[in-house]
Order: C-alpha cells, then structure tokens, then sequence
C-alpha cells in the first residue's frame, strides 16, 4: 500500500489523540488529489510522481535544511470538494504545512479559498498550497492569494502560446473550438477567441461550442459538424474520456487537421490513441518530454525502473519539488510558510526538461516556456503508456506570456 | 324508512370491463338504520358493486346518492369523509404497524386530525381513550402491540371491521366479513357486527346464509349483475326468482 | 421495510415521560462532550461532516423507511438549500443585513421545502416506480442545471461565501471549528427532534399507513397522494436544513452537491443504517462517514470494501445495522442476552480475523500490482513484511481460513443460543 | 440534407446500442420487478472481457465468448444473490444492484486498473465503408447496425415463436399465473437475467472499441438505460426499441444543431440585453442545443411519466 497505509495507522490515532506533533524530521507535503474513483488513475500516477521526484530529486541528494527529508502523505479527496476540504483539515492536524493538489479546477478553488480562511483564521498553523495542475486562470487573477503558488501554466498562458504558433502557420485558416461545458472549457474557448482575433484576425471561427462534460457517450455527432465546417484546426479543452471520445470520433470520420489540446496523453490515452493520433494530435503543455535533456531522461529511465507502469505526465511536478526544496533552504526554515513563499516569490530555477521557470510575484504564477507537442513514435525517448508514442517538442515558446496582465491584487500578510 | 333521504340510493348503476358487462344497471334504495345484505352466486358482481359505491373503481353510468349528494368522480377518500366506511373481502389492513396503531389511524380523520403535523398522537388522550375503546369492543386488547400482520385471521377480520366502524361513519359496508371462518369464529364476528352497526346503516355482501339471516333487515339479490328482488328477508326466501336462480341451490347446501 | 416493523410510533400506556427523554437527553451529553474527547480540528470536521450527513439520512428516511417512497434524485433538495444559504450569507455581507448566521438553516430549510413543494405537486401522485423515476429525472435535470446556469449555481467550482463576515452571534464570531461543531450540534438536536415528533403527528403516522397499504388509507378518509407530498415536502425541509448546515461549515457549494453519485450515497447510507428504525440513518451516517474519510486514508481499496460491505448487509441483513440491534431486544428484555455472548465471541470474532486476513490478501496482490518496482516492503496491521515471500501469504491464508473455518463450525451454537435465547422461558420450543 | 443522413446513420448506431441494454433490462425489470442497476455494468464486464479475450484471441473471439461468461456471470448473480434478497422485497433488491454496481466498478478497476484500455476494432472492419459528402461512415458502425438488428430479430423470434418465449411473455404479463401452471418461475426469471446480462455483455463488446473501455462506462450509460425503458413502456420489447431509436436520434440531432436559445427567446419576442454579463439571465441566453442535448431524455421522461404513466407502448403502471 506504499506510503498511503503507513500514514494511515497514524491518521486514526491522529484522531484520537490531539495532534500537532509537527517535530517529525520528515517535512511532509499532503498530495490531495483522486486516489480512488474515476479520476483515480491521474491521481495515482500524479502520487508516484511525487513520491519519486522527492526521493529522486531532493532526498537522495541529502534532503534539505540540516538533511531533512521530504515526505509525500496521499490523501484521497476522490475528486470531490467537500472531501478536499476534510482531508485539508487531516492533513493539517497532522503538522503538514505544504498542500500540493492539480485535479480539477474546481477542488483547487475551494482549497485556495478555505486555505485562505485557515491562515487568516489561525495564524499558528499556516499553510502553502502548491497547485501543479489547476490552469483555470481565475486562481492567479481575481482569486488569486498570497498562499496559492501554480506551477503549471494557466490557460490563458497556454493559448497565449498556442495561438502564437497557429499565428505563424498559414495553413490554418478555420478554426473550430470545441469543449466541455465548464468553467474551464469556457476559459479556453474565450481566450482563443480574443487571442485568434488578435493575432491572425483572417482565420474563420467556423465553430464554437460546449458539450455537457462526462455525459456525452457517442461524439459523433460533433465530429461529423466539425468535419462538415471544413475546420482545417480543432482547438478543445477536453480531458479524459471526453478528449479520447472525440478525438476517436473526430479521427475516425475523416479529419486529418490538426488538434490542439491541451490533455492528451497518458493515463491509457496516449495508448488508445496510438497509430490513428500520429501527427494530429497537438498539445500544449509546459515540459519538453522529447527531445529530452540529458538530466531529464536520466530522471525518466530511474522512474522507470521503480514505476514501470506509471508515466513522467506531469513534468512540472519536478519543478515543484526542487523549487519548494530551494525555497526552504532560502528561508533556513520550514515552519515558517511566509518565509518560504517570500523565497518562492521571483524565484528563477533551471527546470530538469530545459528552460527556466520563473514565479512571478506579482500573482504566483510560475512563467516558463510552453511547447506544443506532437504525438507521434518517431524520435520519441520519452514515451507515455508504456506505447512507445509519446509527446515530441514541434514548437516552443519561450516564458510565455511574461508580460501578461493580471488582475491579483496580493494581500501579503 | 323513516327518513325522506335515503342513506345510500343507487340509480341504474353500470360498469364494463372491456366488452363484458358486470353491472347491468342496478337500482337500489337503502334507508337509514337499515342492515341490509347482498347476496347473489359467486360472480354475480357484489364486490364489483361495492367497489363502484366506494369510488374504487369508476363506474360506467349511473349514480350513487350518499344522503342524497351524488358521488360520481369522487375518490375513496372523499366518499369516506361523507360518511361512508367499507371493509374488504381480503384482508386489508396495515400489517407492519401495530393494532392499536391500525385503530388509531382509522380514527385520525373523523376526529379531525386531517393532515396535522402540529399534534402529537400519543398525547392525544381522547385518540388513545377511543382507540382503546374500539379494541376492548373487538376483543382485541390483548393483542395490541402486536405488529397486525402477526393476528390470527379471525382476528385480523376482526381488526378489519373494528377498522372499518372507527371511524364513525354512518354507513358501513361489510363485503364478507365473515369468509373462511369456522362456525363459532362467524358467531364471534355476526355479535361484534350486532354491536358495532347499532343506529348505523349497514350494507354487506355475505354467502353464509346464516349470518344473513341473522342480521339483516332486508336482502337484495344480485344475479348476473342485476339486482332480481329486494325485500324483507322472508319476502325474498318465498320469492320464486330468488329461489330458482340462487336461494333454493344454497340452502340445500346449507343443510 | 416489508419485514421491519416499524413499532415506533406504539405509544407506551403510561410510559414515563423521563423514558422517552432519555435517549435525547443522553445524545445532548454525548454531543456537548465529545469535542473534549476528540480535540483535533480533523475530528471535529469529521463529526461535522457526521452531524451533517445525519441530518440528511434522517430527512431521507421520512421519504423511505416512513413513507416508502425511493427517491434517486434527493440531493438536490439539500443542494439547493445550500446554495441558497450561501447566497444569502454574500448577500448579508455586502449589504450588512442583520442576520446572524444561527438561524441561517432555517433559510435552507425554507428553500428545500419551496422546491420539493414544486417537485412534489407532480411526482407525489404515484408510488413506486413512478415516483422513484421522476425523483431521477429531476434530480439529473437540476444536477445538469448546475453547470449550466452559472448565474446561481457557479458551475464547477461552486459558490462560495464566508461565515464570519456576518454579525457575531452573542460574540461568537464562528472562526473555528469547534464554534461551527456547536452550532450543527444544535441544529442536529433540533431538526432530529422535529423529526421525531413528526412522525408522531397524524400526518406522520398516516405516511406509514400509506407505506403499507395506501388503498386502506384511502378508505380511512386520507387521499394517499396528499399524505406523501407532505412527506415529501417535510422531506425536502430538512434536507434543506442539512444543506445551510453543509453551507456553514464548508463554506463552498458545488455541483457534487447535486449529483446523482450524492444522491445515490444518501439511500445507501440510509439502507446501511436501516429504514425501519428512527435512529437507523444516524448510525449509517456515522459508519459511512467514517468509511469515506478514515478507511480511504487507510487505503485505495476502500470502495471496494465499501461495497462488499452494502451487498452483504443487503443480503444478510436487510434491516440494516440498526435492525441488527434491534433483534436483540426480545432477548434483552427477558434478561438472556448474555447466553449469546459467548457464542457470539466464537463466531464474529473469528469473522473478522478471517476477514481481515482477506482483505490483506487482496492489499497484498494490489501491492504486488501496482507498488513500485522493488518495493517489496509493506506494512498491515502494524506489521511490516515483504510481499513477495512466502511466509506473509502462508499466514495470511491460514488466517483467512481458519478465521472462516471456525466461524462455520461455531454457527450452529450460535443458532440453538439464538433460539434459546429468544425462547419464553417454560413454553415448548 | 447530406447530414441528416449522416445524423440519422449514426442515431440509429447508437439507438440500437441502447436497445441491446434496454431489451435485457427491460424484461428483467418487468418479469422480475428488479430495477437493476447494475445492468450497465454488465455492459462493462462485457467490454473488459472481450478486451481481454481478443489479446489472445483476436476481436472475434471476444465476440463470441465474452457475451457467454457476462451470461453466465448474471445468471449466477441472479441465483445466488439475487434470489436470496428477492423476498425482503423490492427496495432492498434495488439497493442490492446498486451495491452490486459499486463493487463491479471497485473489481474491475481492481484487475485492470484505472486507465482506459486500448481495445481496437478489428482490423478487418477499419476502413471507411463509405462517405456522405466528407462525412466517413466506418464500416465498424454498420457492422455494430447488423448485430444490433440481428439480436433484435433473434429476440423477437424466440419471444413469439418458441414454447419458452410464450412462458416468458406470459409471465411478463401475468407473473403468478404462469407460477400456477407450474411453470418453473424460478429457472425462467434465472434465464431471463442471464440472457437479459449476456446481451448488455454483448452490447459492450461491440460498443467497447468505439466508445471507450474505461471504469467509468458503466456510470456514463447506467441511467439513460432505465429512462429508455421507462419511456417506451414496461415490458414492450417494441418499446424498448421506439424508446432507444428516439434517445439515440433526440441525442444525435441535438448534438448536431447548433440551435441556440437566443434565436428562440429572440423569435419568441424577447428582447436580447444590451450587457449580457451582467443580466441574471445570461445563461439561458448563451443556451445552445448541444449543451442540453445528453439531458432531453430525462427531460422526455418526466413529462412522459406525469402525463402518461405507462409508457409509450405499456399496458400497465411503470
């Protein structure tokens, strides 16, 4: 049962007896997430991810401070809000001050707000939250905090990105954006409206729109309205069985364009996909699988050998530990959560997949390049789901969206 | 046949099932205080013709006339709260609850409790005093915390009628109170309706003819969906129709 | 509920009024007292969660072990009440209104009882199937509604509001979390207790007529459609009590509130307790709670447990935990309970172990699937062993089987014990 | 034009998937009175099976056999589990499903893991069989369109033509009677469930390749079953497939039109606010058809079951 069962015993007794005890000479880090449920595999594999990076990347090398070592606890939230926020509290109980956490834009919302609350609430027990995966662009504009950090890039950022290179290729001229009818689809679909006006005001919306999220069982249909609108791009949002329901559906009924995603790959995707995805599937993410860096695929062949059948999906999550282990060594402490967000904030690190990061301090979100990355098996090294497709680097823009604007007004404590 | 409306007047009454006529106009007057029996061979259409009065099934033409107000379209609930109460030939009482509790419920809505979420039951002394009442007439107060789905049948019967009076309805039909009980459960059951039906209006469906003659004061005689006589009990036994379509065949079985 | 009788409501002849207090007076104790007893923040999360999900098994249950109606669509009902809660606390804060944030249950309660009263106009018509199909409907349309209309129900991420920006409350300013413990505790006592009498009034009894035999209660004077959309309204109130409560003490409403995966927990948290029995949803609210937020830290597998657990007690024991307690009452009350101790410890003691070392089985082969490679390690039950060696399996199965083997051998005891002990004492058996 | 075809094609695929679930479902529901909720699980069961058979195997295989074991599996949930909790009634057989659902969830998550599974059509059948103005019809659709219809005919023949179909069709209609006669209710109700789960199973090897083999399928597909059902009436196998073709093509036509409620409201008189942002109304405003699209069958199945209680093709009460 991995660390899950031995933090276990220790919850139930953390329940009887009063905790508190944070003198542990393990710094632990609560990873909130779906360890069980639908979304379960994502969180599974997230955990093995950090268990790893923190082993690989900062234990091994002598942990931090005075050789303290990191911890990662797993906490189940099965994806639902109201479980975040009860194991926020276990995880707090138990003297954890650092709460990473990237499924679902919607638990990050309720974990920024309520971690928010708890520090102004009780200033002895704060906490940072490190969000790795939670791109709705809200959470470091108008509801950013000085305690949320995102060190992935928001979606705003991403297409920031993605239209930067739809701009430069002339091929495209029809665009349909296409994605799940939430806050996040909606975020996507906007900005990618705004930024194509911009940036290429020539290319022809031809299509945009949202379908209930998790409820379409056949995408047919919409594939056969994209093919019909001679859409030569797809952008979409989607995630899960809703990006491989239409990216099959799509496939399948004779597109041959492009698609710009934003969540294709891993977790059995990168797999059903295979063959018939080869060359269209595009995503946009941070984190240069391929062509990897030396560092890097030295990082991927270790994680390898101990997880053979989990996936380095989520890059930035190596960022996350070595920037947090850095920070804390800055900060000569890791108690003081204000100390170590003060080292976080405008915080540049030399990321193992290439490229600088960067913590903007104005909002806490981390600048770094954004690549778009074609599925494909040719010059992959770096593969996803054990398929040997995985992602290969196409285009790279570097520290995208420096300059943006933001809409944070940070309240420093 | 003392008072100028009649407790129930029924006016060529009809129902189909599909093309199969069951009651075939039946006309009926029954007066108040009468005790008034149906009889007729089995699927002559009784519990059909009970089922229409107490709105349980629509009928297909006709009136029922409770005191003199018609009851077409009416639901059982309805008809009830105007003063009519029935028992069924099947057992029908509430077998999870208790049988004080089967009393009380019976009693809730002539008492005026209606539909009330601002009255505790049991600290209704008057409820309770009643229900208590009703048991120790039905014989029944040893049993009453027992679930009633755990009373012995003749017992259950009785619950069903004790059920049926509760409420004090003035018009109470009874459709085979007595069926499938031995001879001295049936004389238990005919003194208890004796009792329970004093100064009330009661009309039943019975095949032993015993308890028919014993009680009633009238008898109609339901064939094939018609009612064929009515009359004083020794007017419809001395009638040759009566006689040849039914009475003659059950009283020889009688003996 | 076919074979559970529900005597509840049998009033005791001259019962002392002391007795029927007792229980509410002892729940007060316990409520006030645990807190010191469980201290951590965590704990008192978890027992707001409890207190919370109680609230709402017992509005759930009005609907289905006293009205017998199946209802797939319930959350809603204490969705609603809680976003309208949460409405109301940003609107207290913007413009200042006086209202303290104590009676803001009640506003959810209002609100439920308002949707249930629109829901209830139409589905209440029929029993059965009817109802429990249309309760899915409009649950899945109002679920769906949640993402949709933004507006009100602020899609995915919910709404969210903040307890303490009202006006304190006789100084309490509900920072903490033991603040907000107290004030759910209340709210629990209260809204059991109403729940309680409810039952006890005519139209409570009469729900359970109509659960059992709604014709005969058609001819009782009462139109059975009337007496379960009361039910059904009374039903919504307090889901929408549970719903403000869920408001205070999460602060945040989501879509998950709504969903069916909401609504499908609440009947088997209901069934799991028992419906026959008043007090069965409590203990069903508090064994699931701790299910979902205790044995889910302690592992992966925990649905599946979770849901051997309800096949189970569907199969074996269809009055739920609390009817497994209530079968003892005859044998308590004849003063022989204590013939079946001993036959107890020789059966359910050695189904457990035997089950437990089932379960380590199964956490064993996941271990060997799915752990790292190398890691070999693992610990149960406080013991740590390598799980690819022979020994810890060998243990394991004999556990497993032995455990098994004993109870079966021991079973027959148990059955003449049982009989014995439910027997009157000189009557032949 | 073109594209209504198209549309059409494609809801019929997906009606016929549904009728593979709801014909099962529905005799069980209306023979047995269980709502089992599990039945999309057998779905799932069917799908991982054949996925696992065609990795030894081939597609074909998995075709053949997967069906069998969900079967087989039902008939011996159906006898073990099932018959025992039949006689508390029908609440706690509905709770039992449920429970049974959840756990076949947790097992096959537990054998397989979480993450969808990479089940292919055969190759056989990958190829576009023809297009529709650009649109591709694959031939794997309408080798899913002729095993639906094939099922549907083997049904309907077994139904009205053999001994055992009149019992079953008996018994739908009249459970105690058929008892009476002293037919084995039992063994038939065994059957039933067993034939009812093995066609879900089968439903789910040919719907697998196409929309997904992935733990939550059961889930996606376990409601809209039983709004199926309830909408074509209880019982009616010809309901069962009125009420699945509407589905599928009330699905696929609303995915398809971009009908946006604007243009109604605005049709209908109402004029658009100037500031959409602010006005409380501004979701009913952005409203389109395919975001509601997946909701309309519920939507059909309250407004039928207020209006009209028995279904489209029922004879009696749901």
């Amino acid at each position: 049962m991995r660390i899950t069962t031995r933090i276990g015993v220790s919850s139930v007794l953390a329940l009887a007896i009063s905790a508190g005890a944070a003198f542990a000479e393990n710094i632990k880090i609560a990873f909130i997430d779906p360890l069980s449920g639908p979304f379960a595999s994502t969180g599974t594999n997230g955990l093995n991810q950090y268990e790893f990076a923190a082993q690989y990347l900062v234990n091994d090398k002598g942990g931090v401070l005075d050789g303290d070592m990191f911890e990662i606890v797993g906490f189940d939230n099965k994806i639902s809000p109201k479980e975040s926020l009860i194991q926020l509290q276990v995880a707090i109980d138990q003297g954890i001050r650092y709460i990473v956490q990237g499924n679902s834009s919607g638990v990050a919302n309720a974990l920024t707000e309520a971690i928010e609350k708890h520090n102004r609430r009780n200033p002895d027990s704060r906490v940072l939250f490190l969000n790795y995966s939670a791109v709705d662009p809200a959470l470091t504009n108008d509801k950013c905090n000085f305690w949320h950090f995102r060190f992935d890039a928001n979606a705003d950022i991403k297409m920031d990105a993605l239209t930067d290179v739809i701009a430069q290729s002339d091929d495209i001229t029809k665009v349909y954006i296409i994605g799940q009818d939430y806050s996040f689809g909606k975020a996507v679909a906007s900005a990618a409206v705004e930024m194509l006006g911009e940036k290429r005001p020539d290319i022809e919306i031809v299509g945009n729109e949202l379908h209930p999220i998790g409820k379409v069982k056949d995408f047919t249909p919409y594939a056969r309205k994209i093919v019909a609108s001679e859409a030569n791009a797809v952008i979409t949002g989607n995630w899960g069985s809703d990006m491989l329901g239409l990216g099959k559906a799509v496939i399948e009924n004779g597109y041959t364009g492009p698609i710009f995603n934003y969540y294709a790959g891993s977790d059995g995707i990168t797999a059903a996909f295979g063959e018939s995805g080869k060359g269209i599937l595009m995503q946009v993410s941070e984190g240069k699988l391929n062509p990897p860096e030396e560092k890097a695929l030295e990082y991927f062949t270790a994680f390898r050998e101990k997880y053979p059948e989990s996936d380095v999906s989520q890059p930035r999550i190596t960022n996350v530990i070595e920037m947090l282990a850095k920070a804390i060594d800055q900060a000569g402490t890791a108690d003081d959560v204000v100390a170590v967000a003060n080292a976080l904030e405008g915080m540049e690190h030399d990321s193992i997949w290439g490229g600088k990061v960067f913590i903007r301090p104005q909002d806490h979100q981390a600048i770094q390049d954004v690549h778009i990355l074609a599925h494909t098996n040719e010059g992959v090294q770096i593969d996803l789901d054990n398929s040997e497709f995985g992602p290969v680097a196409v285009n790279t823009v570097e520290m995208a969206a420096m300059d943006s604007a933001t809409t944070c007004k940070m309240k420093r404590p | 046949m003392s008072n100028a409306t009649p407790a129930l007047q029924i006016d060529d009454l009809r129902k189909s099932f599909g093309k199969a006529e069951i009651i075939r106009g039946v006309n009926l007057t029954i007066g108040r205080g009468e005790r008034h029996a149906v009889i007729g061979p089995n699927g002559a259409g009784k519990s059909t013709l009970f089922n229409l009065i107490t709105g349980r099934f629509p009928s297909s033409g006709g009136k029922v006339r409770l005191h003199g107000n018609d009851l077409t379209g009416l639901a059982p609930f309805q008809i009830n709260r105007m003063g009519l109460s029935r028992s069924f030939q099947i057992t029908n009482i509430f077998p999870n609850m208790s049988v004080f509790e089967n009393v009380r419920c019976s009693l809730l809505w002539s008492r005026g409790y209606k539909y009330s979420f601002w009255h505790i039951v049991s600290k209704s002394r008057e409820l309770t005093e009643a229900a208590d009442a009703v048991l120790e007439q039905i014989n029944l107060t040893e049993r009453r915390d027992l679930p009633a789905g755990m009373l012995s049948y003749a017992e259950q019967r009785a619950l069903e009628i004790g059920i049926t009076m509760a409420g004090g309805a003035d018009v109470i039909m009874l459709d085979e109170p007595t069926a499938g009980m031995s001879h001295s459960e049936t004389d238990y059951i005919m003194d208890l309706i004796r009792q329970v039906t004093e100064n009330k209006t009661l009309i039943m469906v019975e095949h032993d003819m015993g308890v028919v003659f014993g009680l009633a004061d009238y008898i109609s005689v339901l064939v094939y969906g018609e009612i064929i006589a009515t009359g004083r009990p020794e007017e419809v036994r001395a009638n040759p129709k009566v006689q040849e379509a039914y009475l003659g065949a059950a009283l020889e079985a009688e003996h | 509920m076919s074979d559970t009788a529900s005597n509840n409501g049998t009033a005791q002849r001259g019962g002392s009024r002391l007795g029927a207090a007792t229980p509410w007076i002892v729940s007060i104790v316990i409520l006030a007292i645990i807190p010191f007893v469980f201290t951590s923040n965590s704990a008192i999360t978890i027992m707001n969660q409890m207190a919370i999900t109680i609230v709402f098994a017992l509005a759930y249950n009005m609907l289905l072990g006293q009205g017998g109606m199946l209802s797939f669509g319930h959350a809603v009902y204490m969705g609603v009440g809680g976003f309208m809660c949460v409405h109301i606390m940003n609107y207290v804060e913007d413009y200042s209104l006086p209202l303290p944030l104590p009676v803001l249950p009640l506003f959810g309660g209002l609100f439920g009882l308002g949707l249930a009263t629109i829901v209830g106009s139409f589905s209440t018509r029929k029993a059965g199937t009817v109802f429990a199909m249309i309760s899915l409907g409009v649950g899945e349309l109002i679920a769906a509604c949640s993402v949709i209309i933004v507006a009100f129900f602020g899609g995915e991420e919910g709404v969210s509001g903040d307890r303490t920006y009202g006006l304190p409350f006789f100084g309490i300013e509900f920072l903490h979390q033991i603040e907000v413990y107290y004030l759910i505790a209340f709210w629990l006592l209260l809204s059991a207790l109403l729940m309680f009498l409810y039952s006890r009034t005519p139209i409570g009894r009469m729900a359970n007529a109509v659960r059992d035999n709604p014709e005969r209660a058609e001819f009782l004077g009462y139109s059975a459609r009337w007496v379960r959309f009361f039910s059904f309204c009374a039903s919504g109130f307090f889901a929408g009590i549970a719903g403000g409560l869920f408001a205070i003490n999460y602060e945040i409403l989501t879509e998950e509130n709504l969903n069916l995966v909401q609504s499908g927990s609440i009947l088997l948290i209901t069934f799991l307790g028992g419906v026959g029995y008043f007090f069965g949803p409590i203990i069903g609210a508090v064994v699931f709670t701790l299910l979902q937020t205790v044995l889910s830290l302690e592992t992966e597998l925990w649905q599946l447990y979770v849901g051997a657990l309800f096949v189970a007690t569907v199969m074996y024991f269809p009055g739920g935990l609390a009817g497994i307690l209530m079968m003892h009452m005859p044998a308590i009350r004849m003063g022989k309970a204590g013939l079946l101790v001993m036959p107890y410890i020789k059966t359910v003691l050695p189904a457990i172990i035997g089950t437990l070392g089932l379960a380590a089985l199964i956490e064993t082969i996941f271990h060997i699937r799915h752990a790292a490679t190398g890691d070999e390690e693992m610990t149960l039950f406080w013991t740590t062993f390598n799980s690819h060696s022979v020994l810890p399996w060998l243990v394991m199965i004999l556990v497993t089987v032995t455990g098994y083997w004993l109870t079966r051998r021991n079973l027959p005891e148990l059955r003449r014990a049982w009989h014995e002990a439910n027997t009157i004492d000189g009557s032949p058996s | 034009m073109d594209l209504v075809l198209v549309n059409l094609i494609d809801g019929l695929v997906t009606g016929l998937l549904l009728f593979m679930l709801s014909a099962g479902l529905t005799l069980i529901f209306s023979m047995m009175g269980v709502l089992n909720f599990a039945h999309a699980s057998f779905y799932m069961l069917g799908a991982y099976f054949a996925y696992q058979i065609s990795t030894y195997m081939g597609f074909w295989m998995g075709l053949l056999i997967a069906p069998i074991i969900v079967g087989i599996a039902g008939a011996g949930i159906e006898r073990y589990g099932l018959r025992k909790v039949h006689q508390y009634g029908h609440v706690p057989e509905l709770i039992f499903t449920f429970g049974l659902a959840l756990l076949i969830e947790e097992v096959v998550q537990f054998i397989w893991g979480k993450s969808q599974m990479p089940y292919e059509p055969p190759e056989i059948l990958q190829f576009t069989l023809f297009s529709i103005s650009g649109n591709a019809i694959p031939a794997y659709k309408v080798f899913m369109i002729f095993v639906s219809i094939a099922i549907f005919l083997a049904l309907l023949y077994v139904l009205t033509r053999t001994r055992v179909g009149m019992v079953i069709q008996a018994a739908l209609s009249y459970p105690k009677t058929v008892e009476a006669l002293g037919h084995n209710v039992p063994l038939v109700f065994m059957g039933v469930f067993g034939v009812g789960t093995a066609l879900a199973g089968l439903a789910g090897v040919i719907a697998g390749p196409v929309l997904g083999t992935f733990p939550g399928m059961a889930f996606l597909l376990g409601s809209i079953v039983f709004v199926t059902i309830v909408i074509g009436g209880l019982g009616s196998l010809w309901g069962a497939l009125v009420a699945s073709l509407l589905i599928g093509w009330i699905t696929t036509f609303a995915a398809s039109y971009n009908v946006a409620m604007a243009d109604v409201l605005i049709a209908l008189g109402f004029e658009q606010p100037v500031d959409l942002s602010e006005s409380a109304w501004r979701d009913l405003w952005s409203l389109t058809l395919p975001q509601i699209g997946p909701i309309l069958p519920y939507l059909l199945m309250v407004l039928i079951l207020v209006f009209r209680p028995y279904g489209l093709f029922g004879k009696r009460d749901v």
